[in-house]
Protein backbone atom coordinates (compact mmCIF):
# COMPACT_ATOMS: atom_id res chain seq x y z
CA UNK A 1 0.00 0.00 0.00
CA UNK A 2 1.23 3.26 -0.87
CA UNK A 3 0.70 6.36 1.43
CA UNK A 4 1.56 9.81 1.30
CA UNK A 5 2.79 10.66 4.64
CA UNK A 6 2.03 14.28 6.06
CA UNK A 7 4.40 15.97 9.10
CA UNK A 8 3.51 19.41 10.52
CA UNK A 9 4.95 21.76 13.38
CA UNK A 10 7.89 20.30 15.75
CA UNK A 11 7.34 16.63 13.73
CA UNK A 12 8.10 18.60 10.19
CA UNK A 13 10.77 19.84 11.86
CA UNK A 14 12.96 17.32 13.84
CA UNK A 15 11.86 15.49 11.13
CA UNK A 16 13.35 17.31 8.53
CA UNK A 17 10.78 17.18 5.49
CA UNK A 18 6.87 18.08 5.89
CA UNK A 19 6.01 15.50 3.54
CA UNK A 20 7.19 11.74 1.33
CA UNK A 21 5.58 8.79 0.10
CA UNK A 22 5.92 5.30 1.30
CA UNK A 23 5.09 1.55 0.44
CA UNK A 24 4.51 -0.03 3.52
CA UNK A 25 2.26 -3.09 5.20
CA UNK A 26 1.18 -1.47 8.49
CA UNK A 27 -2.67 -2.26 8.98
CA UNK A 28 -2.92 0.84 11.68
CA UNK A 29 -1.28 4.24 12.35
CA UNK A 30 0.47 2.85 15.50
CA UNK A 31 1.92 0.11 13.43
CA UNK A 32 3.30 2.97 10.74
CA UNK A 33 4.92 4.79 13.62
CA UNK A 34 6.66 1.77 14.92
CA UNK A 35 7.60 1.08 11.36
CA UNK A 36 8.86 4.83 11.17
CA UNK A 37 10.49 4.53 14.30
CA UNK A 38 12.59 2.15 13.50
CA UNK A 39 14.56 3.91 11.00
CA UNK A 40 15.78 5.56 14.27
CA UNK A 41 17.63 8.80 13.92
CA UNK A 42 15.09 12.09 13.34
CA UNK A 43 11.99 9.48 13.21
CA UNK A 44 12.87 7.73 16.22
CA UNK A 45 13.03 11.10 18.08
CA UNK A 46 10.41 12.81 16.05
CA UNK A 47 7.79 9.62 17.76
CA UNK A 48 9.44 8.65 20.79
CA UNK A 49 6.24 10.01 22.57
CA UNK A 50 3.00 8.58 20.81
CA UNK A 51 0.91 10.47 23.61
CA UNK A 52 2.95 14.07 21.91
CA UNK A 53 1.22 13.45 18.83
CA UNK A 54 -1.96 12.94 17.03
CA UNK A 55 -2.89 11.35 13.43
CA UNK A 56 -5.41 12.13 10.81
CA UNK A 57 -6.08 9.67 7.70
CA UNK A 58 -7.43 11.86 4.78
CA UNK A 59 -7.96 14.25 6.62
CA UNK A 60 -9.94 13.32 9.50
CA UNK A 61 -8.61 13.49 12.89
CA UNK A 62 -8.92 9.34 14.28
CA UNK A 63 -7.13 7.19 16.81
CA UNK A 64 -3.67 5.66 16.45
CA UNK A 65 -5.46 2.13 15.68
CA UNK A 66 -8.00 2.74 13.68
CA UNK A 67 -7.30 0.75 10.11
CA UNK A 68 -4.88 1.91 7.27
CA UNK A 69 -6.77 0.02 4.80
CA UNK A 70 -8.13 2.27 2.15
CA UNK A 71 -6.85 5.52 3.09
CA UNK A 72 -4.06 7.39 1.18
CA UNK A 73 -3.39 10.12 3.23
CA UNK A 74 -1.71 10.08 6.89
CA UNK A 75 -0.49 13.06 9.01
CA UNK A 76 1.07 13.02 12.26
CA UNK A 77 1.51 16.25 14.28
CA UNK A 78 1.35 17.65 17.62
CA UNK A 79 -1.75 17.96 19.91
CA UNK A 80 -3.70 21.06 17.99
CA UNK A 81 -2.98 25.25 19.01
CA UNK A 82 -5.44 27.11 16.94
CA UNK A 83 -7.65 29.69 17.95
CA UNK B 1 -22.24 30.39 6.68
CA UNK B 2 -18.72 32.04 6.15
CA UNK B 3 -15.62 29.98 6.97
CA UNK B 4 -11.74 31.70 5.57
CA UNK B 5 -8.58 30.72 5.74
CA UNK B 6 -6.32 33.36 5.29
CA UNK B 7 -2.71 34.82 5.04
CA UNK B 8 -3.93 38.30 5.07
CA UNK B 9 -4.40 40.71 7.73
CA UNK B 10 -7.91 41.23 8.85
CA UNK B 11 -10.22 44.07 10.32
CA UNK B 12 -12.57 42.24 12.92
CA UNK B 13 -14.90 45.83 12.79
CA UNK B 14 -15.26 45.17 8.50
CA UNK B 15 -16.10 41.70 9.10
CA UNK B 16 -18.69 42.04 12.28
CA UNK B 17 -20.39 44.73 9.80
CA UNK B 18 -20.81 42.82 7.07
CA UNK B 19 -22.19 40.04 9.34
CA UNK B 20 -24.38 42.27 11.06
CA UNK B 21 -25.78 43.39 8.01
CA UNK B 22 -26.57 40.61 6.34
CA UNK B 23 -28.67 39.26 9.11
CA UNK B 24 -32.76 39.43 8.49
CA UNK B 25 -33.98 37.75 11.35
CA UNK B 26 -30.81 37.50 14.21
CA UNK B 27 -32.05 39.45 16.89
CA UNK B 28 -28.50 38.81 18.65
CA UNK B 29 -24.68 38.75 17.13
CA UNK B 30 -21.51 37.55 19.46
CA UNK B 31 -18.18 37.64 17.99
CA UNK B 32 -14.69 36.44 19.40
CA UNK B 33 -11.85 37.46 18.16
CA UNK B 34 -8.89 36.19 19.14
CA UNK B 35 -4.93 38.71 19.41
CA UNK B 36 -1.41 37.42 19.90
CA UNK B 37 -0.44 38.89 23.02
CA UNK B 38 2.96 39.58 23.59
CA UNK B 39 3.47 39.43 28.07
CA UNK B 40 6.67 39.42 27.92
CA UNK B 41 7.48 42.17 25.36
CA UNK B 42 9.78 40.35 23.37
CA UNK B 43 7.50 38.71 20.58
CA UNK B 44 8.69 39.40 17.41
CA UNK B 45 6.35 37.22 14.98
CA UNK B 46 4.24 34.60 15.40
CA UNK B 47 3.75 31.73 12.79
CA UNK B 48 1.17 30.11 12.23
CA UNK B 49 1.38 26.60 10.76
CA UNK B 50 -1.76 24.58 9.31
CA UNK B 51 -3.00 21.67 7.14
CA UNK B 52 -4.30 23.01 3.73
CA UNK B 53 -7.28 20.91 2.67
CA UNK B 54 -7.94 19.29 6.38
CA UNK B 55 -8.47 23.05 7.97
CA UNK B 56 -11.16 23.76 5.57
CA UNK B 57 -13.14 21.10 6.47
CA UNK B 58 -12.52 20.71 10.01
CA UNK B 59 -14.00 24.59 10.33
CA UNK B 60 -16.97 23.41 7.74
CA UNK B 61 -17.54 20.24 10.07
CA UNK B 62 -17.19 22.51 13.28
CA UNK B 63 -19.72 25.27 11.64
CA UNK B 64 -22.35 22.33 10.86
CA UNK B 65 -22.17 20.86 14.68
CA UNK B 66 -22.67 24.35 16.23
CA UNK B 67 -25.56 24.45 13.48
CA UNK B 68 -26.76 21.25 14.61
CA UNK B 69 -26.87 21.86 18.29
CA UNK B 70 -28.45 25.90 18.17
CA UNK B 71 -31.07 27.46 16.40
CA UNK B 72 -28.63 29.64 14.33
CA UNK B 73 -29.21 31.97 11.88
CA UNK B 74 -25.59 32.57 10.18
CA UNK B 75 -21.92 31.19 11.55
CA UNK B 76 -18.84 33.15 10.42
CA UNK B 77 -15.42 31.86 11.43
CA UNK B 78 -12.18 33.23 9.91
CA UNK B 79 -7.97 32.15 10.85
CA UNK B 80 -4.80 33.25 9.49
CA UNK B 81 -2.03 31.04 9.01
CA UNK B 82 1.46 32.32 7.75
CA UNK B 83 3.16 35.23 10.14
CA UNK B 84 1.64 37.49 12.20
CA UNK B 85 2.80 40.32 14.44
CA UNK B 86 2.11 40.74 18.01
CA UNK B 87 -1.63 42.35 18.39
CA UNK B 88 -2.74 41.25 15.43
CA UNK B 89 -5.96 39.68 15.21
CA UNK B 90 -5.25 36.11 14.84
CA UNK B 91 -9.06 34.76 14.52
CA UNK B 92 -12.51 35.18 14.73
CA UNK B 93 -15.93 33.40 14.55
CA UNK B 94 -19.41 35.28 14.89
CA UNK B 95 -23.03 33.70 15.30
CA UNK B 96 -25.99 34.87 14.47
CA UNK B 97 -29.34 33.82 16.79
CA UNK B 98 -33.10 34.86 17.24
CA UNK B 99 -31.93 35.31 20.97
CA UNK B 100 -28.91 35.84 22.72
CA UNK B 101 -28.36 32.67 25.12
CA UNK B 102 -27.63 30.22 21.68
CA UNK B 103 -25.46 32.64 19.87
CA UNK B 104 -23.14 33.39 23.12
CA UNK B 105 -23.24 28.99 23.68
CA UNK B 106 -22.51 28.61 20.40
CA UNK B 107 -19.35 30.79 20.09
CA UNK B 108 -18.30 29.40 23.23
CA UNK B 109 -18.17 26.10 21.64
CA UNK B 110 -16.60 27.00 18.03
CA UNK B 111 -13.61 28.51 20.51
CA UNK B 112 -13.40 25.60 22.23
CA UNK B 113 -13.31 23.35 19.56
CA UNK B 114 -10.92 25.92 17.26
CA UNK B 115 -8.32 25.91 19.94
CA UNK B 116 -7.62 22.18 20.29
CA UNK B 117 -9.42 20.32 17.44
CA UNK B 118 -8.50 22.11 13.68
CA UNK B 119 -5.52 21.65 12.50
CA UNK B 120 -3.32 24.78 13.33
CA UNK B 121 -0.04 25.33 15.17
CA UNK B 122 1.38 28.13 16.57
CA UNK B 123 5.24 29.23 17.28
CA UNK B 124 6.31 32.09 18.88
CA UNK B 125 9.17 33.82 17.66
CA UNK B 126 10.88 36.48 19.59
CA UNK B 127 14.68 37.94 19.40
CA UNK B 128 16.31 34.64 20.88
CA UNK B 129 14.37 31.97 20.22
CA UNK B 130 11.36 30.05 18.17
CA UNK B 131 9.13 28.22 20.22
CA UNK B 132 6.20 25.89 19.18
CA UNK B 133 3.25 26.73 21.56
CA UNK B 134 2.23 23.69 24.24
CA UNK B 135 -1.38 22.41 23.87
CA UNK B 136 -3.27 23.59 27.13
CA UNK B 137 -4.56 20.69 29.58
CA UNK B 138 -7.48 23.76 30.48
CA UNK B 139 -8.22 24.00 26.88
CA UNK B 140 -8.62 20.27 26.59
CA UNK B 141 -10.75 20.23 29.80
CA UNK B 142 -13.21 23.39 28.08
CA UNK B 143 -13.83 20.29 25.23
CA UNK B 144 -15.72 18.17 28.16
CA UNK B 145 -18.50 20.34 29.13
CA UNK B 146 -19.80 20.14 25.10
CA UNK B 147 -19.58 16.38 24.97
CA UNK B 148 -23.03 14.36 24.61
CA UNK C 1 -13.95 51.88 29.89
CA UNK C 2 -16.13 53.43 27.24
CA UNK C 3 -20.15 53.67 28.04
CA UNK C 4 -22.24 55.71 25.51
CA UNK C 5 -26.20 55.92 25.83
CA UNK C 6 -27.45 57.85 22.78
CA UNK C 7 -30.29 58.44 20.26
CA UNK C 8 -28.02 57.61 17.19
CA UNK C 9 -27.18 54.69 15.08
CA UNK C 10 -24.24 53.10 14.94
CA UNK C 11 -21.90 51.05 13.41
CA UNK C 12 -21.20 47.79 15.19
CA UNK C 13 -17.90 46.65 13.56
CA UNK C 14 -16.56 50.39 13.62
CA UNK C 15 -16.45 50.29 17.66
CA UNK C 16 -15.17 46.66 17.46
CA UNK C 17 -12.39 48.00 15.60
CA UNK C 18 -11.67 50.85 17.56
CA UNK C 19 -12.16 48.59 20.95
CA UNK C 20 -9.71 45.60 19.32
CA UNK C 21 -6.91 47.83 18.25
CA UNK C 22 -6.94 49.88 22.09
CA UNK C 23 -6.09 46.60 23.46
CA UNK C 24 -2.32 46.32 24.65
CA UNK C 25 -2.61 42.80 26.44
CA UNK C 26 -5.82 41.26 26.23
CA UNK C 27 -5.78 37.99 24.07
CA UNK C 28 -9.78 37.64 23.67
CA UNK C 29 -12.33 40.27 22.96
CA UNK C 30 -16.06 38.99 22.41
CA UNK C 31 -19.06 41.58 21.52
CA UNK C 32 -22.51 41.34 21.96
CA UNK C 33 -24.91 43.34 19.23
CA UNK C 34 -28.91 43.06 19.55
CA UNK C 35 -30.66 43.87 16.40
CA UNK C 36 -34.27 44.97 16.20
CA UNK C 37 -36.10 41.66 15.10
CA UNK C 38 -39.14 42.19 13.21
CA UNK C 39 -41.16 38.50 13.35
CA UNK C 40 -43.85 39.21 12.01
CA UNK C 41 -42.80 41.80 9.32
CA UNK C 42 -44.91 44.33 10.59
CA UNK C 43 -42.47 46.03 13.22
CA UNK C 44 -42.71 50.26 11.54
CA UNK C 45 -40.13 51.10 14.33
CA UNK C 46 -39.12 50.47 17.85
CA UNK C 47 -39.06 52.84 20.71
CA UNK C 48 -36.88 52.91 23.67
CA UNK C 49 -37.60 55.19 26.34
CA UNK C 50 -34.57 55.29 29.27
CA UNK C 51 -34.06 57.28 32.11
CA UNK C 52 -31.53 59.89 31.58
CA UNK C 53 -29.14 60.25 34.42
CA UNK C 54 -29.96 56.71 36.37
CA UNK C 55 -29.24 54.77 32.69
CA UNK C 56 -25.46 56.09 32.86
CA UNK C 57 -25.14 55.28 36.68
CA UNK C 58 -26.39 52.15 36.08
CA UNK C 59 -24.49 50.83 33.57
CA UNK C 60 -21.16 52.61 34.78
CA UNK C 61 -22.36 49.97 38.20
CA UNK C 62 -22.70 46.83 35.43
CA UNK C 63 -19.35 47.54 33.98
CA UNK C 64 -17.55 48.25 37.10
CA UNK C 65 -19.41 44.92 38.87
CA UNK C 66 -17.69 43.13 35.83
CA UNK C 67 -14.44 43.80 36.16
CA UNK C 68 -14.74 43.18 40.05
CA UNK C 69 -15.79 39.76 39.13
CA UNK C 70 -13.63 38.89 36.63
CA UNK C 71 -9.70 40.19 35.31
CA UNK C 72 -10.66 41.84 32.11
CA UNK C 73 -8.50 44.49 30.20
CA UNK C 74 -11.72 46.95 29.18
CA UNK C 75 -15.51 47.26 28.92
CA UNK C 76 -17.48 48.54 26.49
CA UNK C 77 -21.21 49.12 26.10
CA UNK C 78 -23.04 51.08 23.91
CA UNK C 79 -27.23 51.06 24.34
CA UNK C 80 -29.13 53.63 22.22
CA UNK C 81 -32.64 55.38 22.83
CA UNK C 82 -35.45 56.51 21.19
CA UNK C 83 -37.07 55.53 17.62
CA UNK C 84 -35.04 52.83 16.40
CA UNK C 85 -36.35 51.06 12.85
CA UNK C 86 -36.67 47.12 12.52
CA UNK C 87 -33.23 45.09 11.76
CA UNK C 88 -30.98 48.06 13.13
CA UNK C 89 -28.26 47.41 16.04
CA UNK C 90 -30.10 48.66 19.56
CA UNK C 91 -27.18 47.98 21.82
CA UNK C 92 -23.82 46.55 21.95
CA UNK C 93 -21.08 45.27 24.60
CA UNK C 94 -17.13 44.00 24.27
CA UNK C 95 -15.40 43.00 26.34
CA UNK C 96 -11.34 42.31 26.45
CA UNK C 97 -9.28 39.17 28.61
CA UNK C 98 -6.01 38.13 28.34
CA UNK C 99 -8.21 34.89 28.10
CA UNK C 100 -11.43 33.52 26.20
CA UNK C 101 -13.43 32.86 29.22
CA UNK C 102 -13.40 35.71 31.02
CA UNK C 103 -14.12 37.53 27.99
CA UNK C 104 -17.18 35.87 27.46
CA UNK C 105 -18.46 35.07 30.90
CA UNK C 106 -18.22 38.55 31.04
CA UNK C 107 -20.11 39.94 28.06
CA UNK C 108 -22.76 36.98 29.06
CA UNK C 109 -22.95 38.62 32.79
CA UNK C 110 -23.40 42.25 31.15
CA UNK C 111 -26.11 40.93 28.67
CA UNK C 112 -27.85 39.55 30.91
CA UNK C 113 -28.25 42.57 33.91
CA UNK C 114 -28.80 45.00 30.87
CA UNK C 115 -31.69 42.98 29.65
CA UNK C 116 -33.43 43.27 33.32
CA UNK C 117 -31.75 45.49 35.18
CA UNK C 118 -30.80 48.87 33.41
CA UNK C 119 -33.52 50.89 33.01
CA UNK C 120 -34.92 50.82 29.33
CA UNK C 121 -38.17 50.16 28.35
CA UNK C 122 -38.96 48.96 24.59
CA UNK C 123 -42.05 49.77 22.68
CA UNK C 124 -43.12 48.19 18.95
CA UNK C 125 -45.27 50.38 17.20
CA UNK C 126 -46.63 48.37 14.02
CA UNK C 127 -48.64 50.52 11.54
CA UNK C 128 -51.75 49.29 13.62
CA UNK C 129 -50.46 49.22 17.38
CA UNK C 130 -48.61 50.53 19.54
CA UNK C 131 -46.53 47.86 22.19
CA UNK C 132 -44.84 47.76 25.43
CA UNK C 133 -42.38 44.91 25.50
CA UNK C 134 -42.70 42.52 28.07
CA UNK C 135 -40.41 41.65 30.29
CA UNK C 136 -39.33 37.96 30.21
CA UNK C 137 -39.32 35.80 32.77
CA UNK C 138 -36.46 33.45 31.35
CA UNK C 139 -34.42 36.88 31.69
CA UNK C 140 -35.71 37.17 35.40
CA UNK C 141 -34.30 33.19 35.74
CA UNK C 142 -30.43 34.14 33.38
CA UNK C 143 -29.71 36.34 36.14
CA UNK C 144 -29.82 33.94 39.04
CA UNK C 145 -27.19 32.09 37.70
CA UNK C 146 -24.92 34.84 38.29
CA UNK C 147 -25.75 35.49 42.25
CA UNK C 148 -23.24 34.95 44.64
CA UNK D 1 -40.89 65.82 52.59
CA UNK D 2 -41.28 67.29 49.05
CA UNK D 3 -40.92 64.96 46.45
CA UNK D 4 -39.87 64.41 43.00
CA UNK D 5 -41.60 61.96 40.99
CA UNK D 6 -40.73 60.10 37.84
CA UNK D 7 -42.44 58.09 35.70
CA UNK D 8 -41.45 55.88 32.83
CA UNK D 9 -42.98 53.90 30.13
CA UNK D 10 -46.91 52.27 30.31
CA UNK D 11 -46.46 54.11 33.84
CA UNK D 12 -45.78 57.46 32.31
CA UNK D 13 -48.62 57.06 29.31
CA UNK D 14 -51.57 55.58 31.81
CA UNK D 15 -51.13 58.43 34.87
CA UNK D 16 -50.14 60.95 31.78
CA UNK D 17 -47.39 62.66 32.85
CA UNK D 18 -43.28 62.03 33.28
CA UNK D 19 -43.14 63.82 36.18
CA UNK D 20 -44.49 65.69 39.50
CA UNK D 21 -43.21 67.12 42.66
CA UNK D 22 -45.52 66.09 45.79
CA UNK D 23 -45.49 67.14 49.49
CA UNK D 24 -45.49 63.63 51.61
CA UNK D 25 -45.19 62.04 54.58
CA UNK D 26 -44.79 58.76 53.42
CA UNK D 27 -41.70 56.78 54.72
CA UNK D 28 -42.05 54.19 52.28
CA UNK D 29 -42.52 53.80 48.36
CA UNK D 30 -45.20 51.22 49.32
CA UNK D 31 -46.92 54.12 51.33
CA UNK D 32 -46.35 56.64 48.88
CA UNK D 33 -47.77 54.22 46.49
CA UNK D 34 -50.89 53.83 48.56
CA UNK D 35 -51.73 57.88 48.98
CA UNK D 36 -51.09 58.06 44.60
CA UNK D 37 -53.22 55.04 44.68
CA UNK D 38 -55.98 56.89 46.65
CA UNK D 39 -56.41 59.86 43.91
CA UNK D 40 -58.51 57.03 41.61
CA UNK D 41 -58.79 57.24 38.24
CA UNK D 42 -55.63 57.18 36.45
CA UNK D 43 -53.29 56.43 39.14
CA UNK D 44 -55.61 53.81 40.57
CA UNK D 45 -55.33 52.11 37.38
CA UNK D 46 -51.31 52.36 36.60
CA UNK D 47 -51.03 51.37 40.49
CA UNK D 48 -53.27 48.82 40.89
CA UNK D 49 -50.39 45.63 40.44
CA UNK D 50 -47.56 46.33 42.75
CA UNK D 51 -45.88 43.21 41.53
CA UNK D 52 -46.56 44.68 37.98
CA UNK D 53 -44.39 47.93 39.27
CA UNK D 54 -40.25 48.33 40.09
CA UNK D 55 -38.92 51.58 41.98
CA UNK D 56 -35.58 53.39 41.93
CA UNK D 57 -34.79 56.45 44.90
CA UNK D 58 -32.55 58.33 43.34
CA UNK D 59 -31.59 56.54 40.85
CA UNK D 60 -30.97 53.04 42.78
CA UNK D 61 -32.88 50.32 42.12
CA UNK D 62 -34.43 49.62 45.41
CA UNK D 63 -37.15 48.00 46.81
CA UNK D 64 -41.25 49.30 47.98
CA UNK D 65 -40.26 48.75 51.90
CA UNK D 66 -36.85 50.65 51.59
CA UNK D 67 -36.89 54.13 53.52
CA UNK D 68 -37.46 57.40 51.94
CA UNK D 69 -35.97 59.81 54.16
CA UNK D 70 -33.72 61.95 52.95
CA UNK D 71 -34.73 60.61 49.03
CA UNK D 72 -35.60 63.65 46.67
CA UNK D 73 -36.20 61.46 43.57
CA UNK D 74 -38.50 58.83 43.35
CA UNK D 75 -39.29 56.96 39.65
CA UNK D 76 -41.78 54.06 39.22
CA UNK D 77 -41.59 51.96 35.93
CA UNK D 78 -42.86 48.63 35.11
CA UNK D 79 -40.09 45.86 34.73
CA UNK D 80 -36.74 46.83 32.61
CA UNK D 81 -36.81 45.44 29.02
CA UNK D 82 -33.32 46.65 27.93
CA UNK D 83 -30.81 44.67 25.47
Amino acid sequence: MKLRLLYFAWVRERIGTGQEVLETEAETPAALLEELRARGGAYAAAFEDVTALRVALDQELTSFDAPLAGVSEVAFFPPMTGG
Amino acid sequence: MDIRVQEAAFDPGAHLSAFTARQQGAGAVVSFTGLTRDLGGTLETMEIEHYPGMTEKALAALADEARSRWSLEDVFILHRHGHLRAGEPIMMVATAALHRKPAFEAADFLMDYLKSRAPFWKKEITRDAATWVDAKDTDEAALSQWTR
